[in-house]
C-alpha cells in the first residue's frame, strides 16, 4: 500500500511542478494580461483599475500562493476573451475531446495489438514483412493531411459524412458518432502503426526465451506457446507504451480538432494562443497534464499488478 | 597473525533496502560481516564460497570499488579506506583485480591495444613508453603482437582472459586480487590460464587473492585457504592442511561434494536445502539450518574463530 | 547395468547446419550415438561443439533456420521424418527435457505449479482436480518443501535449486522414456548440485526413466553416466564406458580434457594444458578437427579424419592412435 | 546486398533523393517562389506546372522545393539541439544517480506524459511565432528523449565490469563517461536521431498547418497543407504534394533509424 501512495505523492508533485513552470513561463512573458485585454488604445487610468482587479500589482508571492490555492479549488481564473472562468470554459468543451480520445484508443488497441500478434506470428514471412511496412508509412504520414485526405474523400467525393461541427451524442447519438469516426481515424492511425510495431517487436523477442524452448518441449504447439506464454510476457512492455500513447492522442486531438473544426479542447487551446488568452492557455495546459498524469499513474498500477517480479516499490 | 602485505580487519558492507512500508524499518542486504583476514607477501591466498557469499564483495572493497561499511583495510600497514587523492592513486597501482567475465571486462568497442593505454595514460606515461611497455607485456603472457589491432570479440576466450590479466598487471602491481578468473573458460583453457598465472608470479614476485567456487582449483593454485559462508570466514588454513583434514561441517559437504574425485576418504554429504538469504540469516551460526552436526546451542549462540591446531582456525561450536 | 539392455534411442548419423545471412554453418557434421533402456549416457563436450543442439534436434525443436539430416529412431519411430505436429506427442510424454538455466527456461508469469500442470494438460485426460494432487505429489517426489504453498509460487520466487526441481518435476510428470538434462548443474552452487544430480540418480533408479546428460563438466559426468560420449567440434571422438574414460582414455583431446583438470596430487606441479583454442562453428579443418591442437598429430592426419578404431568391445575412439598412446 | 541492410538502403536513397532536391533548390527552381500570377490560379499538373498552380497562381512544384529547405533545417538543428543536451543531462544523470537522477528524471518524466506538440505551442504562445521560436520549441520538445534514451545506457553500462575496470585503473569519470561508455551506448542515440529528425519534420508541419510555425512568406510543407485545405473543393491535387514530400521525409529517417538499429544488434 506504501509503494501506491508514494506513487500518488509523486504523480500529485509532477501536477504541482507543472503548475510552477506554467505559472513561471507566463510571469516571464513580456506584455500584461491587463493590456491585452484592453486593447493598446485604453486609458492610463482603465489599465490600472483592471491590473489592481486582476491583482497584477500584486508581489510574486501572493500571486503564487493564490494560484497555487486556485489550483487547490479548481479556480483557474478567468479567460480575457470570453470572460467566464477558464474551468467552465474547458469542462464545457471537454466532451467532445474525451469521446474523441476514446474512440481513437479503442481503435488503436483493437486494431493494433491484435495486427501486432499476426505480423509477429508471421516474423520474416510476406504478410509479417508487408505488415510492418504497411505500419511504416502509417507511422509517417502526418495526422492532419490524412484528416483533410478523409474529408475529402468521404466528406466531398463521397458525400457520407458532412465534414465539420459536433453533433451531441445526446441529440442524435448516430450523428456524433459520425462526426466523429474519422478524426479519430485520423488520430488513431499514427499510433495503430506504432503498436503494431512494438507488439511485434516484443513478441519477436520473447519467442527467443528459454521459456519458448520448454513450453515447446512440452508439446504445445506454437499457437498455444504464443497465447499461453508469449503474449502476456509480451504485453508488459507494451502497457508502459499506452502512456506515450495516450499522449499522442491528446497531442493528435490538439491539430485533428482544427482540421475538422470540431468544438473540442484543441480548438479552444489552438484560440486561447491565437487570441494570447493567457489565462485560458495556462489552465488548459494543467488540465491536460492533470489527464495525462492520472492515466500514467494506473498504467502503473496496472503494471505492478500484472508482473509478480515488480516487487513493490522497484522503479523498473 | 603476523603482518601481510594486505590486511582486512573486521570489514562489513550492508546494502540498505528500500522502505516498503510506512511504518515498517527497510531492512538491509548483509553482504559482508566481519571479514578478517592477512596475506603475506608472495603467497597465493584463497577464497572459497558459493554464489553470494561475499567473495566477489570482498574483492570490489579492497579495490575501491564499493565503500565498506565498516572495517579497515590496510595495504602495507597503511590503511587504505581513509588515503588522500594522490596516495589513493599510488595504491590502485599496486593492488589490482582481474575480473571474471573475460568479455565484460574489456571494453566491447576499445582494441586491444587502447584497452592497455587507457590505465597507463590515466598514470599519466608518455606515449613512447607506452607502447614499449605493452609490446613487452604482450610477450609476457604469450600473446602476438598482431592482436593489438583487434577489438575484444574478434579474440577467443582465452586470448580475451590473457589480456585482461594483462592489464591488470601492466601497472606492476604487487598484490593481484583474481575474482574467479577461470570459471567462464573452456575446461581446455582453463589450465592454460593457471599455468600462466603461476609463471608470472614467479616471474614478478605477485601476491594473489585467488576467489573461487571450485575447491579443487583453490587447493591446487593456493598456499592458504579461506571459506566463506553467508558473508563470513567459517575456516581459514593452509590449504593441504584443509584439504586432508577440513573441521568445519560446511567445509567438508563443499569437499565432499566436489563431483568425480574418487581420491578421498570423505562420504558424500548431501546438505538440506539452499544458502539462506542475506536479507535475514539466520541465528546463532549461519549454518545451523543446513548442518548435519548441529547442536542446541548452534542456533542461539555465534561461535567465535578458534585455533584448533597450528594455524588452522575454525569457527565452530564442535571444537 | 545390463549390458545387454534394449536400445530406445538410435541416433545414426545426424548432421545439423544453420542458414544464417553470413552462411551456412555446420553444427553437427554427422554423429551416431544409442541410448539404452533406464541408461544415463553422457555427452561431454566443450562450449560450441553441438552438444545442445543435439538435444533440440532430439526434440524436434531446432530453431527455423536450421536443417537436420540423418535419423533419429525412438523405440522404433524415426523422429526427424516427422512433421513437426506429429513429434508433438511425443515432446513432454515420451521424451522431456530439462534447461541449464531455470530462471530463463520458465515462465516468469506463470505460477509454477500450473507450469507443471501444463504438461499434464497435454498429455493425459485427468481432471483438474487430479491434476492438482498428481502435479504436488510430483513435487513431493522432487524433494520441494511444503508443495501446496510452492505450487502458488512464481519462478522469481524461488531459489536456484528449487527453480532446477521444478524444471525436473516438468520433464518427469508424464513419466517419459527419455529424459535429456541440458547442463542441469551448470549454474548452480556445489552443494546444490550434489543435491540434484542424487535426485535425478534416484529418478532413474525408481522411474526407469532414461538420461541423456549433457555437461562440459568431466566430474559431473562421472558421477551419474555409465557410458560417455565425448563430442569435439561438431564430432563425436570418442565413445566408452566411463570408468574406462577416465582411467584409460584414447583419443588424445580426452586425454588433455582429464589432465587439464587440477586433482589431489597435481599439487605444485604444472598442469597439463591443451594449447590454442576452441574452434569455432565457423572454422573449417580439413582433417581431424583436434588435429592443430594435439600433441600426436602425424602428417596424416592433417589431411584426413579417421573413423572409429575400436579398443575393446564398448571403447572406441576416431584417432590413427586410439590405443596406441 | 545483404538483407539486413534493406531498411538502410531505402531509407538512404529515399533522403538522398529529398536531400538533392533540396540542394538544387538552393540554386534553381522552376519559377520564382513567390511569384504570384493571378491568371495562373488553381491550374491542374501541367508540363508548365508540374504539379500545378496554388490560390495565387504560385508553382506548386518551386514551393515544393523551397519548402525541403525549412523541412531540413528544422529537422538538423533541432536534432542538433535535442541530442547534445539530452545526452549531456541523461550522462550525467545516468552515471552519478543519486538525488540529481531523481530530480532530472522527475523533469524527463513529466516532459514526456506530454504531448511534444502541446510543448512546442506552450513555446510559441509565450515567445511568439517564427522560424527560430519554431526550431528551439521542438529542439526542447525532444530533449527528454535523448536524455531518458543515453540515461538508460549509461545506468546498464556503469555496472558493467569493463567501467569497473576503468575506475580501479584510476582513469576519471569524464573520461569515463565520455571516452568509454558513450561509444558503446550511442547506437540507440543515433537510431533516436534519425527517428528524432522525423518527429521534427512532423512537429515542425503540425505547426505551421496550425498557424504557429514557419510565417509566410517563408514556404513550409505544413502550411501549404494548411491553405490547400482552404480550397480542397477546388483544387484537390494541391494538397497530395506537400502531404507525400512530408510523408516520404519521415519515412527516410524512420527507415534509416530502423537500419542503423538493425547493423548495431547484429553485430
Amino acid at each position: 500500500m506504501f509503494v501506491y501512495l508514494k506513487k500518488l505523492f509523486a504523480m500529485i508533485l509532477t501536477v504541482l511542478l507543472v503548475s510552477l513552470i506554467t505559472f513561471v513561463t507566463f510571469e516571464i512573458i513580456p506584455g500584461s494580461p491587463a493590456l491585452s485585454r484592453l486593447g493598446v488604445d485604453a486609458e492610463e487610468s482603465q489599465y490600472e483599475a483592471l491590473s489592481a482587479e486582476l491583482g497584477l500589482n500584486d508581489p510574486l508571492e501572493i500571486r503564487l500562493s493564490r494560484w497555487l490555492k486556485g489550483l487547490f479549488t479548481g479556480d483557474l481564473g478567468i479567460s480575457m476573451r470570453y470572460s467566464v472562468p477558464v474551468s467552465e470554459l474547458i469542462l464545457d468543451r471537454l466532451p467532445v475531446t474525451i469521446s474523441l480520445a476514446v474512440m481513437a484508443l479503442a481503435l488503436i488497441v483493437l486494431i493494433g495489438i491484435p495486427l501486432g500478434i499476426v505480423s509477429a506470428k508471421y516474423g520474416e514471412r510476406l504478410p509479417g514483412i508487408l505488415i510492418t511496412l504497411i505500419s511504416q508509412i502509417g507511422m509517417a504520414i502526418p495526422s492532419f493531411w490524412s484528416g483533410i485526405i478523409l474529408i475529402y474523400i468521404f466528406g466531398i467525393v463521397l458525400r457520407w459524412v458532412s465534414p465539420g461541427g459536433f453533433v451531441p451524442w445526446s441529440e442524435d447519438a448516430y450523428g456524433a458518432f459520425k462526426s466523429l469516426i474519422l478524426p479519430a481515424i485520423a488520430i488513431a492511425l499514427p499510433s495503430i502503426a506504432s503498436i503494431i510495431r512494438y507488439t511485434r517487436n516484443s513478441i519477436m523477442d520473447q519467442m527467443k526465451s528459454d521459456y519458448v524452448q520448454l513450453a515447446l518441449s512440452k508439446g504445445l504447439n506454437l499457437n498455444s506457446v504464443l497465447l499461453r506464454h508469449v503474449l502476456k510476457n509480451a504485453l508488459i512492455p507494451i502497457i508502459t507504451v499506452l502512456g506515450m500513447i495516450a499522449a499522442n492522442i491528446l497531442g493528435g486531438a490538439i491539430v485533428i480538432e482544427q482540421v475538422f473544426t470540431l468544438p473540442g479542447v484543441g480548438r479552444l487551446l489552438i484560440n486561447a494562443i491565437t487570441t494570447r488568452d493567457l489565462p485560458l492557455v495556462q489552465g488548459m495546459v494543467l488540465y491536460i497534464a492533470f489527464i495525462i498524469v492520472v492515466i500514467n499513474f494506473f498504467i502503473d498500477v496496472i503494471y505492478t499488478v500484472i508482473d509478480p517480479r515488480i516487487r513493490l516499490g522497484q522503479r523498473v | 597473525m603476523k603482518r601481510g602485505i594486505l590486511e582486512i580487519h573486521d570489514l562489513r558492507k550492508h546494502y540498505r533496502l528500500r522502505r516498503t512500508r510506512l511504518l515498517k524499518k527497510p531492512g538491509s542486504i548483509k553482504a559482508l560481516n566481519g571479514v578478517s583476514l592477512s596475506i603475506s607477501k608472495g603467497e597465493s591466498f584463497g577464497l572459497v564460497g558459493e554464489s553470494g557469499c561475499g567473495k566477489s564483495t570482498t574483492a570490489y572493497t579492497i579495490v575501491g570499488l564499493l565503500k565498506p561499511t565498516e572495517g579497515r583495510i590496510l595495504f602495507k600497514g597503511d590503511d587504505v579506506t581513509s588515503l588522500k587523492r594522490n596516495q589513493k592513486r599510488e595504491f590502485r597501482k599496486k593492488v589490482q583485480l582481474i575480473f571474471q567475465d573475460t568479455s565484460g571486462s574489456l571494453n566491447p568497442r576499445g582494441t586491444v591495444e587502447w584497452i592497455l593505454r587507457e590505465p597507463l595514460r590515466a598514470m599519466g606515461m608518455q606515449k613512447r613508453e607506452i607502447k614499449e611497455l605493452i609490446l613487452e607485456s604482450m610477450n609476457l603472457v604469450g600473446l602476438d603482437k598482431d592482436l593489438l589491432g583487434r577489438f575484444p570479440h574478434e579474440l577467443s576466450g582465452g586470448q580475451k582472459q590473457r589480456v585482461g590479466i594483462m592489464n591488470a598487471l601492466i601497472l606492476n602491481p604487487e598484490v593481484v586480487i583474481a575474482d574467479e578468473p577461470i570459471s567462464s573458460l573452456d575446461v581446455s583453457i582453463q589450465a592454460q590460464i593457471l599455468n600462466l598465472m603461476n609463471d608470472l608470479q614467479e616471474r614478478l614476485s605477485l601476491t594473489y587473492l585467488f576467489i573461487s567456487h571450485d575447491l579443487n582449483v583453490v587447493h591446487y593454485f593456493c598456499d592458504r585457504i579461506a571459506v566463506m559462508y553467508l558473508g563470513e570466514i567459517v575456516e581459514l588454513s593452509e590449504s593441504e592442511e584443509l584439504y586432508r583434514s577440513p573441521l568445519h561441517p560446511y567445509t567438508q559437504s563443499l569437499l565432499s561434494a566436489i563431483p568425480g574425485e574418487t581420491g578421498h576418504k570423505l562420504e558424500r554429504i548431501i546438505l538440506e536445502g539452499d544458502a539462506p538469504s542475506p536479507l535475514n540469516p539466520p541465528t546463532g551460526c549461519f549454518f545451523h539450518p543446513r548442518c548435519f552436526r548441529r547442536m542446541a546451542i548452534c542456533s542461539s549462540v555465534k561461535p567465535q574463530m578458534t585455533e584448533v591446531t597450528k594455524d588452522h582456525f575454525v569457527s565452530c561450536h564442535l571444537y | 547395468m545390463n549390458c545387454e539392455s534394449e536400445s530406445l534411442l538410435e541416433i545414426k548419423d545426424l548432421k545439423i547446419a544453420f542458414k544464417t545471412p553470413e552462411g551456412i554453418f555446420h553444427a553437427v557434421k554427422g554423429i551416431s550415438l544409442e541410448v539404452g533402456k533406464r541408461e544415463i549416457v553422457g555427452i561431454v563436450g566443450e562450449s560450441g561443439c553441438g552438444k545442445t543442439v543435439t538435444a533440440l534436434s532430439i526434440m524436434h525443436i531446432l530453431p527455423d533456420n536450421s536443417v537436420a539430416t540423418g535419423s533419429i529412431d525412438f523405440s522404433g519411430i524415426d523422429l526427424l521424418s516427422l512433421k513437426e505436429n506429429e513429434t508433438r506427442e511425443t515432446r513432454g510424454r515420451d521424451i522431456s527435457m530439462i534447461f541449464q538455466d531455470s530462471l530463463s527456461s520458465l515462465n516468469p508469469l506463470m505460477k509454477v505449479g500450473r507450469q507443471i500442470e501444463e504438461n499434464l494438460m497435454m498429455h493425459t485426460s485427468l481432471d483438474s482436480r487430479n491434476r492438482f494432487l498428481e502435479v504436488l505429489d510430483i513435487m513431493h517426489k522432487v524433494g520441494l518443501p511444503d508443495p501446496e504453498q510452492t505450487y502458488k509460487k512464481y519462478p522469481h520466487e524461488l531459489s536456484g535449486g528449487m527453480r532446477q526441481r521444478i524444471a525436473i518435476a516438468i520433464a518427469i510428470v508424464c513419466n517419459p522414456d527419455l529424459i535429456i538434462a541440458d547442463e542441469p548443474t551448470t549454474a548452480l552452487d556445489v552443494t546444490v548440485q550434489a543435491q540434484i544430480l542424487e535426485l535425478l540418480r534416484k529418478i532413474n533408479r525408481e522411474s526407469n526413466s532414461s538420461i541423456i546428460f549433457i555437461s562440459h563438466n568431466l566430474g559431473v559426468v562421472r558421477e551419474i553416466c555409465s557410458i560417455v560420449y565425448v563430442m569435439y567440434a561438431g564430432h563425436i571422438v570418442e565413445k566408452g564406458p566411463v570408468n574406462k574414460l577416465f582411467t584409460d582414455p584414447a583419443h588424445p583431446y580426452t586425454m588433455g580434457l582429464i589432465k587439464a583438470i587440477p586433482k589431489r596430487d597435481s599439487k605444485g606441479k604444472e598442469l597439463f594444458d591443451i594449447r590454442g583454442r576452441v574452434p569455432s562453428i565457423a572454422d573449417s579443418i580439413p582433417g581431424c578437427p583436434f588435429e592443430p591442437r594435439c600433441d600426436y598429430a602425424v602428417e596424416r592426419c592433417k589431411k584426413e579424419f579417421p573413423g572409429f578404431k575400436k579398443i575393446a568391445n564398448d571403447h572406441e575412439a576416431r584417432c590413427f592412435l586410439a590405443g596406441d598412446i | 546486398m545483404n538483407k539486413r541492410r534493406i531498411n538502410l538502403w531505402i531509407g538512404i536513397v529515399l533522403i538522398s533523393i529529398l536531400l538533392l532536391m533540396m540542394i538544387v533548390s538552393l540554386f534553381y527552381t522552376p519559377f520564382p517562389v513567390t511569384e504570384i500570377n493571378r491568371l495562373e490560379r488553381f491550374e491542374p499538373p501541367s508540363m508548365r506546372h508540374l504539379l500545378g498552380t496554388d490560390n495565387f497562381g504560385r508553382d506548386v512544384l518551386s514551393r515544393i522545393m523551397k519548402g525541403s529547405q525549412t523541412a531540413f533545417f528544422v529537422g538538423l538543428v533541432a536534432v542538433s539541439i535535442g541530442s547534445v543536451f539530452g545526452v549531456l543531462i541523461g550522462a550525467i544523470s545516468g552515471y552519478f544517480g543519486g538525488i540529481v537522477d531523481e530530480i532530472i528524471m522527475r523533469i524527463v518524466d513529466a516532459m514526456m506524459a506530454f504531448p511534444s506538440i502541446l510543448l512546442a505551442l506552450m513555446f510559441v504562445s509565450v515567445f511568439g511565432v517564427g522560424l527560430r521560436n519554431t526550431i528551439i520549441a521542438i529542439g526542447i520538445m525532444s530533449i527528454p528523449s535523448f536524455a531518458r534514451i543515453t540515461r538508460s545506457g549509461f545506468v546498464q553500462h556503469k555496472e558493467l565490469d569493463y567501467v569497473k575496470n576503468a575506475k580501479i585503473k584510476g582513469v576519471s569519470n569524464l573520461r569515463i563517461m565520455f571516452r568509454h561508455i558513450l561509444p558503446n551506448v550511442l547506437s540507440p542515440i543515433v537510431v533516436a536521431a534519425s527517428m528524432g529528425f522525423a518527429n521534427a519534420v512532423l512537429a515542425e508541419a503540425a505547426l505551421s498547418y496550425l498557424g504557429l510555425g514557419i510565417q509566410p512568406p517563408n514556404p513550409s510543407w505544413g502550411r501549404m497543407l494548411s491553405e490547400s485545405q482552404v480550397f480542397i473543393t477546388v483544387s484537390p491535387w494541391y494538397a497530395i504534394a506537400p502531404g507525400v514530400l512530408i510523408t516520404l521525409l519521415v519515412l527516410g529517417f524512420n527507415f534509416l533509424g530502423d537500419g542503423i538499429r538493425d547493423i548495431r544488434e547484429n553485430r
